[in-house]
């Protein structure tokens, strides 16, 4: 047996803060409500949990002057199915789909997260053609995901075009997944040691289809928005994360990337079949929306290429390594993490050498960027928190896990 | 008796300025009665081309190609439970809606839709657009704080913020566009509707193009003006969706909701019309002096008729292609009975005496009707305003611009 | 355009506009105060149409109804009324306040009564017609000054306003 | 019923003067003593277009220029009571005994 408090100051070393921000963080006062609009602080409102812009069953209480943010306080875990905790009653391969329900439209990535971590703690290595499968569904759900928080984020902004123009984009991805996996969302592509599936008859045509089909689109979302004024003064300058806060607060991902620091666990740690490909790593100045919105087209585009590269050379062999039918990993523990359309995904795997891991803790990417929210709107006003909301590009399922 | 129905129909004016009580209120009941269909027709018309805008199809399943789907969206909205808050100010929540209303249908009084056919003229039929156009703010405050709720307080104060700013950069462009009214120092001008029309028709010019490009400045105030004075996107903060889930209407449902979107449609069309009978001409046909004689007269009095005959063709075109399969069979012949009806209408149209009579009301309408269309674009393409930004562009730009064209307007019209 | 109904509408609009000033004055809640004042106020403009004075029926529902008292609904949206209304509504003065305004009345009525003479019952002919265009002339030539004044004492009243309600300048 | 002359209006207008000047001295709410002040410039209002019924256009360009004040003395009076109600937190004007705060 493992002793318990090692685990715990394991976890906590890794979410501890800046000192620095604790006071930017505080919470707000709640108890002074009767005071009326024209007083300084004055006006609390409960954005959600039934809201049409935070992302499903987000709360934030927001301390308003007017219509200027004061202060942000947000209330998580509406969406809370203890998914950390299933995980110490379920064998490895059992808990394989539940990680799919934490981020719903980036299920490939959870799956690759988990099956890579367990794969560490197995000691086993995935055959080259499985990952390459992996790098190619894993691509094509980062563009999935990245269309859906384009849509989402559009429309919260006022935008309802792109919403329906990106919502058919993604449809030609999730025809693939359901025609690999049979699965459209929660996909549960991958196994423990590899793929379960080999490539359907066609599948490198119909990816290279959907290569051809989708580069025009994202130029299309381009020309919707990139050069609209009104989006343009709706993000430029909304939102203002530096890099620096960044670092201090675990924000990660395309967030991370928007403020100039070129951070991408694709290049800095390969796992899976990356190293073997070329792409860039694209990356903003400012940490402003509007940066953040460019980061992630640009990150899209990227995939592409990413995609490109390796369904042409998909290599013959074995899609699944030798992995005993019941897992017992040795004592131990592996923190093993991947780059998530979101941010950093990790995985934190204890095992006592039973079948069932000791105890599992996700670093979900949307629950630490979360924490910037109040940051990045003090002092702006209430349009800003949506569009926020909207860059920060939160799964609710991922965040109260 | 008999008389004095038929005294009218010789008179060449306004039924409210021949003093005939029976055809103001026919004109009155006539109006409401067309504004109700085109307030159904825009439904329609909205969800329809805002799907096609964004690849989908819109309504489908009631009635052919989702005809029927205003009607059965006002019968649900009319059954539908009407709830009211417990903390919410009654007398204030109930009258909010019927002011807004009251106010959206009131001004329709002055509109002309030709030289005749408007209920009355009044001296003052600009400003008493304008008023009582914004009297509708009055309704939506109201509203928003009758709700004894957060987000509708918040969707009040922004709109009576919002519209109280742009009013003032609408009421500078029709100044100048009233200004234009009296020309060459020698006429004094006028306020009256038809008189503007009037004034557009002897200067053998749309205000939109006189001292170009001053009119076409005013005409571009008036119309992000109006845009921001009926809350539609991309100044929809009021009621803005992803921010304050709707507004000032956030509380309401059921009638006393359709009432606040039959208002806000109607709105539309009012300002709509203010924009046409300002700048565009009113009930004039395009180009009455370059296409002129009699002609351009026929061929112009020939489109009313050809284009209700054009919709009929585009139902039958869409009976063609629906699918031959017995369950589509009703909608089929739905569909196949509203273009004969479209049709029918277009024969009627093209009756020599029915022609000459019909086409102002049918210009005024087109223009009007390219006007929504623009509201519905806009709400298809741009993402919305944030609320300094709107404030940004009412006191900052429109609001300069509007000061610069009155002034050179005034210059204009004297030294030219 | 002959009149319809002259008198019928006298008596409704002041009838209605009386009222709505008495409402003013005895509602609690100060937004109901407000409505009524609207009310009286429209049913004012009414009667400067009856007297042939559209135009300035107009500028009063433009500028009182759609302008003022949205500053003033909008003023009593910030303030908290809440509070406000429980507290007592009337100052003990209300005995000198009734007995001036009934001495300011009776003041009236003598006055009506014992100079019948100063307001013969005599109409000048005013064409509805071009009101605007006279009322126009008037301003913009006899009172050219009076009304150069009135901008300067709006612009005075937008920087009292400003400065007044602004927090910090 | 006698037809409606100048003197019908006039007492309209007396009636509302009254009741304003009821409302001013009695009520303690800024707003609604602001509001009565604007039932007594309309009462006044109203007398001067009755007037220009019998003496010309001139007494509606006076109303003109009383609404334009009373336009005016709203925004200050308003202006007034905000910075008031931010200081006091009430709305009572026999609580503004302090010239300075």
């Amino acid at each position: 047996m493992i002793d318990r408090t090692m685990i715990d100051r394991t976890v906590t070393d890794r979410t501890t803060t800046d000192q620095a921000m604790t006071d930017r963080t505080s919470h707000l006062e709640l108890e002074q409500h009767d005071k009326t609009f024209l007083d300084s602080n004055e006006l609390i409102i409960n954005m959600g949990p039934q809201h049409p812009a935070t992302h499903g069953v987000l709360r934030v209480i927001l301390k308003l002057d007017g219509e200027k943010v004061l202060g942000t306080e947000c209330v998580i875990g509406y969406l809370h199915r203890g998914v950390e905790k299933i995980a110490e009653h379920r064998t490895y391969s059992m808990f394989n789909p539940y990680v799919d329900r934490m981020d719903y439209v980036a299920a490939v990535s959870n799956g690759l997260g988990y099956c890579e971590a367990v794969e560490k703690l197995l000691n086993v290595e995935a055959p080259p053609r499985a990952r390459y499968i992996r790098v190619i569904l894993t691509e094509l759900n980062r563009l999935a995901s990245h269309m859906l928080w384009l849509g989402t984020h559009a429309l919260d902004i006022g935008a309802i075009t792109p919403l329906f123009y990106t919502f058919r984009d993604r449809e030609e991805v999730l025809k693939i997944f359901e025609k690999y996996c049979g699965a459209r969302l929660t996909t549960h592509a991958f196994r423990i040691g590899g793929c379960l599936y080999e490539t359907y008859e066609g599948f490198e045509r119909e990816v290279k289809k959907f290569l051809d089909f989708v580069t025009p689109k994202i130029n299309e979302y381009e020309e919707l928005l990139t050069t609209n004024r009104i989006w343009v003064e709706r993000t430029k300058g909304v939102g203002k994360i530096s890099a620096k806060e960044c670092v201090a607060l675990g924000v990660t991902g395309p967030v991370l990337r928007a403020s100039g620091v070129k951070w991408d666990l694709r290049k800095a740690q390969p796992y899976a079949a990356y190293a073997d490909f070329d792409f860039e790593i694209p990356t903003g100045q400012n940490g402003d929306t509007y940066d953040r919105y460019l980061v992630r087209m640009q990150e899209m585009r990227q995939s592409l290429r990413i995609i490109d590269q390796a369904v042409g050379k998909i290599p013959e062999g074995p899609i699944i390594a030798k992995v005993p039918k019941v897992m017992k990993p040795a004592v131990g523990e592996i923190y093993h993490s991947i780059e998530a359309p979101k941010g950093e995904l990790g995985y934190f795997i204890v095992s006592d050498g039973s079948t069932q891991p000791y105890r599992v803790r996700v670093r979900p990417p949307s629950f630490v960027n979360l924490q910037a929210l109040d940051m990045m709107v003090r002092g702006a006003l209430v349009a800003d928190v949506i569009a926020v909301i909207g860059t920060l590009d939160i799964v609710l399922g991922e965040v109260d896990r | 008796m008999l008389d004095y129905i038929t005294s009218y129909l010789k008179s060449d004016t306004t039924p409210g300025q021949a003093g005939n009580l029976l055809w103001a209120l026919i004109y009155i009941l006539l109006i409401f009665l067309g504004l109700s269909v085109a307030v159904i027709a825009m439904n329609w018309l909205e969800r329809k081309i805002l799907a096609h805008m964004q690849v989908r199809l819109g309504p489908m399943r009631v009635g052919p190609h989702g005809l029927l789907q205003p009607i059965a969206d006002a019968l649900k909205l009319l059954i539908k439970e009407d709830i009211m808050p417990a903390a919410a100010d009654p007398w204030v929540f109930w009258m909010a809606p019927i002011l807004v209303v009251i106010t959206a249908f009131t001004v329709f009084i002055v509109v002309p839709f030709g030289p005749t056919h408007a209920v009355t003229d009044m001296n003052i039929g600009v400003l008493f657009m304008l008023g009582v156009s914004s009297l509708s703010v009055l309704g939506i405050v109201m509203a928003g704080w009758a709700s004894n709720s957060h987000y509708p307080l918040m969707g009040a104060l922004r709109s009576s913020a919002q519209m109280v700013s742009y009013e003032i950069a609408m009421g500078l462009a029709v100044v100048s566009a009233v200004l234009m009214t009296s020309l060459n120092q020698t006429g004094t001008g006028t306020l009256s509707m038809i008189g503007i029309v009037q004034a557009q028709q002897a200067q053998h010019i749309w205000f939109v193009f006189k001292f170009f490009p001053l009119g076409l400045i005013a005409f571009g105030i008036f119309a992000i003006a109006m845009v921001a004075e009926t809350n539609r996107a991309p100044f929809d903060l009021p009621e803005a969706e992803s921010e304050l889930t709707a507004g000032f209407h956030t509380e309401y449902s059921g009638f006393r909701w359709s009432l606040f979107f039959l208002a806000e449609y109607s709105a539309m069309i009012a300002v709509s019309s203010i924009a046409v009978t300002l700048w565009l001409g009113g009930w004039m046909r395009p180009f009455p002096t370059w296409l002129s004689g009699e002609t351009w007269d026929l061929v112009f009095s020939l489109i009313p008729g050809l284009t209700f005959l054009l919709l009929a063709a585009i139902a039958f075109l869409g009976v063609i292609r629906m699918p031959k399969h017995p369950y589509f069979r009703v909608q089929t012949i739905g569909l196949a009975g509203f273009g004969a009806v479209l049709g029918l209408i277009g024969l009627i149209l093209l009756l020599p005496p029915v022609r000459d009579r019909i086409q102002d009301i049918f210009w005024f309408s087109a223009k009007v009707a390219l006007s929504m269309y623009m509201y519905i674009w806009y709400r298809g393409t741009f993402p919305r305003y944030r609320f300094d930004q709107l404030m940004r562009v009412g006191w900052k730009v429109l609001l300069p611009l509007g000061i610069g064209v009155l002034i050179l307007t005034a210059m204009a019209g004297v030294w030219l | 355009m002959q009149p319809v109904a002259t008198t019928f509408f006298f008596y409704f609009l002041a009838g209605l506009t009386v009222l709505s000033g008495v409402l003013v004055i005895t509602r609690k809640n100060p937004v109901h105060s407000a409505l009524a004042l609207i009310v009286a106020l429209l049913g004012q403009a009414a009667l400067y149409l009856m007297l042939y004075a559209p135009f300035v029926a107009g500028v009063q529902i433009i500028l009182y109804a759609g302008g003022i008292m949205v500053l003033f609904l909008f003023v009593i949206m910030l303030v908290n009324i809440e509070r406000s209304q429980r507290e007592e509504q009337f100052n003990k003065q209300w005995i000198e306040g009734i007995a001036a305004a009934i001495t300011l009345g009776a003041l009236f009525v003598l006055v009506f009564a014992k100079s019948k003479s100063l307001f013969p019952d005599r109409a000048i002919p005013m064409p509805e017609g071009s009101n605007t265009q006279q009322v126009a002339v008037l301003l913009y030539g006899n009172y050219m000054f009076a009304f150069e004044i009135a901008s300067l004492l709006l612009l005075v009243a937008i920087i009292g306003a400003v400065v007044m309600a602004k927090k910090r300048i | 019923m006698a037809p409606i002359g100048t003197l019908h209006y006039l007492v309209v207008a007396a009636a509302l003067f009254v009741l304003g000047v009821i409302g001013v001295l009695t009520r303690r709410n800024v707003v609604i003593v602001l509001m009565s002040i604007e039932l007594i410039l309309n009462a006044v209002n109203l007398n001067l277009v009755a007037f220009s019924r019998i003496w010309g256009l001139h007494g509606q360009i006076f109303a003109i220029f009383v609404i334009t004040d009373a336009a005016a003395e709203a925004a200050v009076g308003l202006g007034i009571l905000i910075a008031f109600f931010r200081n006091k937190e009430t709305v009572n004007v026999d609580e503004v005994d302090l010239l300075k705060w």
